[in-house]
């Protein structure tokens, strides 16, 4: 296994692969659609590969590869993984695999592009989640939107030019003041590796500023109020396969870089500014909360519940540091825990949401709740899966929206009852606009000859929704494994940020 | 001995059941589904039994064993594992019989409903989830079985999921448990707090450390920690059990198919959350304040639900609102420390009002799916079965000895009264005129059903078409008549245990340490054991009956609703209007419908829409995000007038800088 | 004064009074000439410098084709002279006033008097070579890779000059060379089976 | 003799007359594509006297690449010009205002 740059394979099988996708053309779209197929599932069972060959008990990284990249300024092509990194990038080729499963028919226009840009896009996530070089993260973190951008763009709503440049002009603005963070940490350790950049001393001054770059950055990207706006247009516009991507994917990598950036970078500005991180995520969980449960677009609630989970892994990651101060070690990695194993289980749960109302959406070409009504009646099968869903985005112990939540929970209750108060009200609050939904939706009297019309889902539907089902019982039922393969890292990070670096 | 298997067949066989007849509906059809969820629920309950029959008879010690780990973080664990002690096996053995009960009936009750499949699914997933909860031996899967509950909870009131009443039903239901469900997680949070653990064993070997530790909660006020747990859990007992003020999804659940009513909002579910009071029971006897918080909420409870219920005219509402008021005498009983008091009159209800439930449904039944008492009566010559068995239910509701329910509430009004804790003389007047408004409604409702006049009529003509649709109520198709063997087999079987378990169950129950360890009573709260003092055996208990106030409390009621009801039925009416506001009152049960609908349902929509205006459209968007683009627009537009598009004014703008650049360099002096 | 200083000035003012030509001139054939004056005289005072290479090379290139270009272009389109000419007068002044301006600040940051320096040897002498082979040294061999791009850029340039004046009209006739040769006789001849037909002979 | 300065004064003589070139015959473009050949020009005497007043060859290596390089660009620009007129029938830098914003 050692010897196989697979972190590599991982990255430009699905990139190399998505050329001879775009050379099987607009007219024969079934070759496009298998081929992508192939590459997808190649990707997969790849990315499991890198299950085999983890040492569990080492934080350290693996499956290093290092060559010169560009040399003048010390930049290496650098890669590189621990569990968390693994555990999210298993995330994202099974997310590409449904994805294209779930794209089969409904993509019916530029078939082989729109596949290609899966396959590109799905190269360039991994490509983030392995790098260990700063300025590559940095170049797959901004290529990365460039195939967002056209799935949006091209496919996507009435409003998409709207929507594109929302969700680019967001981002981009995050990651100049990154990009300006990390050239100031390479002129101060002298090359771009992120290890290096974890370990060289900074004063409070640098601390702070290099910390806010990050913060922004990545609050863009997870996203935080108040810079969250740009999430419910995109998914709005965006067409079924880009919001799953997008929520299941996309958004984990902001929490991503807290993790691998701006906690160890920066840990004694971290430490002194964690209460805005965690007033801004107990807002996220509240206030956006009340927001979705106001929508009328489907998708706009579900992406702001989007929101709303998000802000427990802001939250998880920051309680960190009230409870390293308290001393209690174990609590702060099982916020750490939480905050990862929510990404995750977010990943599961938002690209099961965004496929089913795609699968309706697909039937009916409205997104306006009160379009629907009654589904239960004409499509039984949607309506066990949508129901379940709904059940797991509102945190329903057995599924693993609640695992998260709950160690979520029980960390920030060690913080402050005050927090754990707070981020426990999701549990009301979620529960309200999800079910306050699926009532709408799923249950009741038909609403209208056009509901009646509706099929209930395909063979190809089925197995979308079912896989996410299942992975979504999994985790629920048995987290351990999860837990077990990002413990490592984990207890690295935590023991990194009880150490100041000043 | 207990092995895993044993306990794992036990919670399993539900679920299998479940997953076949749920998943698999269509390709085994309806016998199929039946067969195997009453299968496999009839496995459990078999062996519940045989657990049961282990644990108090054949010697077996309680087991206490993980199956896997669910995390590992650190020295902080979560596993899933079972915890079979005496009150464990009761409560299976309870949950189990009467769901095998429940199944039978359902293949009578449901026969030509077309979602019999899913319903027989729901009902197996449900006894699972019930012997999770039960038999967890930690919080996490007691929350896990505590959530999936209220899960098909939610599921079996929305099961006729067409009707806008069901579903605005279930969401309530769902939404406020989850309201008390916030409380009980944040209490396994204090619980790892303090303790450190979620494991039921740890944590109650570690309570005694609890006295005298506090946290500051706000900037000042110290609060115990002991007290903090126990209200914060016993918020999600309120939830669940239906305490007031967070009682009002109960009576819609109602809107549930009846064996559903029986089973989950009567016998099992609703009591979960006094079974968790209990098993907590070292956590709660640590602090008097959360025990006093208790014994006066489940005393409310008792007393004036169970007024609301006299002025209720749909069958099963009425059996609802008693429920309510029952569940407040198993609470109150927990708060005077009489735990198995209040796990003994949970047995009992359980039997006896999934009687009365059962026997509402076959009446409902026979009456062509018509619920309202005013238009029924006489029906004791058309349904000598279900009348009989409802009588039993009925009497033992009302605690005539030697029903069951008498042995159970009078041991708790006696344990109320022996309580030393602040409000416990509020508390024991509400539980004893309790028994008096109990007496009542009971009565009334059987009045109304079986005797008097009948107030239908049968016309052959007056249905077309759909039976179930909507008719004008009081006429009926087909005179009513005695159901089906399935329907009345369970009434008969849940008869007997009405009327004797109360009798043999007494002595052990109570006075005999039954419980042993899983329950755990402070010395200075033992009421209990004060009464058992006096107590011999169930003949003398039944006998002292006669000479002390409950009994005559409850017969007075009884007197005074069989002078109504029997004699005198025009009087109602005018006691209704002579009564006036009250009576308003107790028709609007209190307003809190209306207060929480206008509060919370109305109010977060209304905050939701104005935090959604205000701050995403207006601040965020509207200021921010496109106040920025105008903003550059703006400029952009000022700029462009500079862009002429000529080569000849750019080239003379260039030729001008350059000119100042070297300008600049003369009078500088240095290039 | 010397015959260079003479010769510099007879040049340098022939080659000044040209470039007004250059600019003032209405016919713009003539203000082409006059550049073609003027780079001439500018090559003469190259000359002088000692720069043969490079001053023959002017004449030769320039002279002898860019100028040829320019005015076969000013030749083949059809210029009017009048609007071209229009503001000439308005901007007279102005351009002017920029001009001396800017010379003025050029000499003055120059400094005219520390410029005053006598040339040294001629350097290519110096060493030995004339002046062709001093330049030709340092171009083939420190210079070679630039000097490659330059050839590059010629190329570059030609063929983009040839592509955008490229045009084809409509209504011309062209041959196809290509698609001639790969003609097959397939194309070019059918066969086509048809029922065979005879007269039909009237019955008798 | 002739000094440097000689030198340095006619080749900033020259690129003035370019200048006012440009500014006084806005509208040919003609003549703007001359008046900036005369400017090159300007600049390569400069080289060229430099480069024999210092001795270094690389001011003539440099003023050969200029030569090519202007080559180059007139034979475009002329390309283009001649590209401008066909499509507008004009040369008339005024009228060619595509670039308005």
């Amino acid at each position: 296994m050692s010897h196989w740059p697979l972190l590599s394979l991982l990255i430009w099988v699905p990139i190399a692969g998505a050329i001879p996708v775009l050379f099987a053309g607009q007219n024969r779209p079934s070759t496009a659609r298998w081929l992508t197929l192939l590459i997808s599932l190649v990707t997969f069972i790849l990315s499991l590969a890198l299950l085999f060959g983890y040492n569990y008990n080492s934080g350290a990284m693996q499956f290093v590869e290092s060559h010169a990249w560009l040399p003048a300024i010390h930049s290496r092509y650098g890669l590189g993984v621990d569990g968390i990194s693994i555990a999210l990038i298993i995330l994202t080729s099974f997310t590409n695999v449904l994805v294209v499963v779930g794209a089969w028919e409904v993509i019916r226009d530029k078939v082989h592009q729109y596949m290609a840009a899966m396959l590109v896009l799905t190269g360039l996530m991994i490509g983030i989640f392995a790098a260990t070089d700063a300025l590559l993260f940095y170049v797959f973190f901004e290529a990365m939107l460039i195939p967002m951008f056209i799935i949006i763009g091209v496919w996507g709503g009435p409003r998409r030019i709207y929507a594109t440049i929302k969700f680019f002009l967001f981002t981009m603005f995050g990651s100049i003041f990154m990009l300006l963070a990390l050239i100031f940490l390479y002129l101060k350790t002298g090359n771009f590796s992120i290890a290096a950049m974890q370990h060289v001393p900074l004063t409070m001054t640098e601390q702070t500023w290099i910390f806010f770059s990050f913060l922004i950055a990545f609050a863009v990207k997870v996203p935080m109020v108040p810079v969250h706006t740009w999430l419910p247009d995109a998914h709005v516009e965006a067409p079924t396969g880009g919001s799953v991507v997008l929520a299941a994917v996309m958004l984990k990598i902001g929490g991503y870089g807290f993790i691998r950036f701006a906690l160890p970078i920066t840990p004694d500005a971290a430490d002194h500014f964690a209460w805005l991180v965690i007033t801004l995520s107990l807002i996220a969980i509240i206030y956006i909360g009340y927001v979705a449960l106001v929508q009328e677009d489907m998708k706009k609630l579900v992406a702001y519940s989007s929101v709303a989970h998000m802000g427990f892994v802001t939250l998880g990651l920051f309680i960190v540091f009230i409870l390293i101060r308290d001393g209690s070690v174990d609590m702060a990695k099982l916020g750490i825990q939480g905050s990862m194993v929510q990404m995750i289980s977010h990943g599961f749960i938002s690209g099961a949401m965004f496929t089913s109302i795609g699968v309706m959406y697909d039937r009916m070409h409205t997104r306006m709740i009160k379009d629907y009504g009654g589904l239960a009646n004409v499509m039984p099968w949607f309506a066990l899966f949508m129901v379940f869903f709904g059940l797991a985005n509102a945190g329903l112990p057995g599924t693993s929206g609640f695992v998260g939540e709950f160690m979520v929970i029980i960390a920030s209750f060690h913080a402050s009852p005050w927090i754990g108060l707070a981020a426990a009200f999701t549990l009301v609050i979620g529960a309200g606009y999800t079910l306050w939904l699926i009532k709408r939706v799923v249950w009741g009297e038909v609403r209208s000859p056009e509901v009646a019309a509706m099929k209930d889902i395909s063979a190809r539907e089925i197995f979308v929704l079912a896989s996410f089902a299942l992975l979504v019982l999994w985790l629920g039922f048995w987290p351990e494994p999860l837990v077990h393969l990002i413990h490592a890292p984990i207890t690295e990070l935590v023991h990194t940020l009880g150490h100041s670096k000043l | 001995m207990l092995s895993m298997h044993t306990l794992l067949i036990i919670a399993l066989a539900p679920l299998a059941g479940a997953a076949l007849a749920g998943l698999l509906g269509r390709q085994i059809g309806r016998v199929g589904a039946h067969s195997v969820a009453t299968l496999s629920v009839a496995v459990s309950c078999v062996l519940s039994f045989w657990v049961f029959y282990q644990l108090v008879w054949g010697g077996a010690h309680s087991f206490n064993e993980n199956l896997y780990t669910w995390f590992q973080v650190g020295s902080f664990s979560a596993h899933v594992g079972f915890l079979v002690d005496r009150l464990t096996a009761l409560m299976m053995v309870v949950v189990t019989f009467i769901s095998l009960m429940v199944h039978i009936y359902t293949i009578g009750y449901m026969a030509d409903d077309p979602g019999y499949q899913r319903f027989f699914s729901y009902i197996a997933l449900f006894t699972f989830s019930m012997l999770m909860l039960v038999m967890s031996n930690n919080f996490m899967q007691l929350f896990f079985g505590w959530e999936a509950v209220g899960l098909v909870s939610y599921l079996l009131i929305g099961f006729w999921y067409k009707r806008p009443t069901a579903i605005y039903a279930n969401l309530k239901a769902f939404l406020v448990n989850r309201v008390g469900d916030m409380g009980f997680v944040l209490g396994i949070a204090a619980v790892v707090y303090f303790l450190g653990t979620l494991d039921y064993a740890q944590a109650f070997q570690r309570a005694p450390e609890l006295v005298g530790r506090t946290i500051q909660i706000l900037p000042g006020h110290a609060w115990s920690a002991a007290t903090l747990i126990s209200l914060l859990l016993f918020a999600g007992a309120m939830g669940k059990s239906a305490q007031v003020p967070l009682h009002v999804w109960l009576p819609d659940s109602m809107e549930g198919p009846t064996p559903i009513s029986a089973l989950i909002h009567a016998a099992t579910m609703v009591t979960a959350g006094v079974f968790m009071v209990a098993r907590m029971s070292p956590l709660f006897e640590l602090s008097s304040t959360a025990l006093s918080f208790v014994l006066v909420i489940g005393a409310t409870t008792a007393l004036f639900l169970g007024l609301v219920s006299i002025v209720q005219h749909d069958i099963k509402r009425v059996i609802a609102y008693s429920t309510l008021s029952q569940l407040g005498y198993m609470v109150a009983a927990l708060g005077a420390s009489a735990y198995a008091a209040g796990i003994f009159h949970l047995m009992t209800h359980a039997f006896f009002k999934s009687l009365l439930f059962l026997g509402a449904g076959s009446v409902i039944i026979a009456m062509h799916h018509e619920q309202d008492m005013r238009h029924m009566g006489g029906l004791r010559k058309y349904m000598p079965i279900t009348y009989i068995t409802m009588w039993v239910g009925s009497l033992a509701l009302s605690g005539i000895p030697p029903f069951a329910g008498f042995y159970s509430k009078d041991s708790i009004i006696e344990a109320v009264s022996n309580a030393h804790l602040w409000g416990s003389g509020y508390a024991y007047w509400s539980v004893l005129l309790g028994v008096f408004v109990t007496a009542t409604y009971t009565f009334r409702m059987m009045y109304l059903t079986f005797h008097g006049k009948e107030r239908f009529r049968v016309d052959p003509h007056a249905v077309k078409g759909d039976e179930h649709a909507s008719h004008e109520p009081g006429v009926l198709a087909h005179p009513p008549h005695e159901s089906s063997w399935v329907v009345t087999l369970p009434l008969i079987l849940l008869a007997i245990p009405s009327l004797l378990i109360g009798a043999v169950a007494i002595k052990p129950l109570l006075f005999g340490g039954f419980f042993g360890s899983s329950i755990y009573v402070l010395p200075a709260h033992n009421v209990l054991a004060e009464m058992a003092g006096h107590f011999q055996d169930w003949e003398s208990f039944t006998l002292h009956a006669f000479v002390s106030a409950p009994f005559w409390v409850a017969m007075a009621g009884i007197a005074v609703t069989s002078y109504v009801y029997l004699v005198k039925p025009s009087l109602a009416g005018r006691i209704a209007k002579g009564l006036g506001p009250l009576y308003r009152v107790l028709c609007n049960k209190f307003y809190f419908d209306e207060l929480y609908f206008a509060l919370f349902a109305k109010g977060g929509v209304r905050l939701g829409r104005g935090l959604w205006k205000a701050g995403d459209s207006t601040l965020i968007d509207g200021a921010m995000v496109n106040g920025s683009v105008s903003l550059v627009a703006r400029l952009a537009r000022f700029f462009r007038v500079l862009q002429s598009g000529y080569v000849y004014h750019y080239a003379f703008a260039m030729i001008l800088g350059l000119i100042l650049l070297l300008a600049g360099f003369v009078f500088t002096g240095h290039a | 004064m010397t015959i260079q200083l003479a010769a510099f000035y007879f040049f340098a003012s022939i080659s000044v009074l040209a470039a007004l030509g250059v600019i003032g001139l209405r016919n713009p054939v003539h203000a082409v000439l006059s550049l073609v004056l003027t780079f001439f005289s500018t090559a003469c005072i190259w000359m002088l410098l000692q720069a043969e290479f490079l001053a023959l090379a002017l004449i030769v290139v320039y002279v002898g084709a860019v100028m040829v270009l320019f005015l076969f272009v000013v030749m083949m389109l059809d210029i009017q002279v009048a609007e071209t000419r229009e503001g000439f007068v308005r901007y007279l002044p102005i351009g002017l006033g920029v001009a001396v301006v800017m010379l003025l600040e050029i000499l003055a940051l120059i400094g005219i008097r520390a410029m005053q320096v006598v040339p040294p040897a001629n350097p290519a002498r110096v060493d030995g070579l004339s002046n062709v082979a001093w330049i030709g040294q340092a171009l083939y061999t420190e210079y070679l890779l630039p000097f490659e791009v330059a050839a590059l850029i010629l190329t570059v340039g030609m063929v983009a000059a040839v592509a955008l004046t490229l045009r084809r009209r409509k209504g011309v006739r062209h041959q196809f060379p290509s698609q001639q040769v790969q003609a097959k006789p397939r194309e070019r001849v059918r066969l086509v089976s048809m029922p065979a037909e005879c007269k039909e002979e009237p019955k008798s | 003799m002739i000094t440097l300065a000689h030198y340095i004064v006619f080749a900033a003589v020259l690129f003035c007359i370019a200048l006012a070139g440009i500014f006084i015959n806005r509208k040919n473009v003609i003549v703007l594509l001359m008046a900036i050949e005369l400017m090159l020009l300007a600049v390569n005497v400069n080289f060229i006297a430099f480069s024999r007043y210092l001795g270094d060859v690389g001011g003539q290596v440099f003023v050969f690449f200029i030569l090519t390089v202007a080559a180059a660009e007139s034979a475009i620009g002329l390309g283009i010009l001649t590209l401008i007129f066909r499509n507008r029938r004009t040369i008339n830098v005024a009228e060619i205002d595509d670039l308005h914003g």
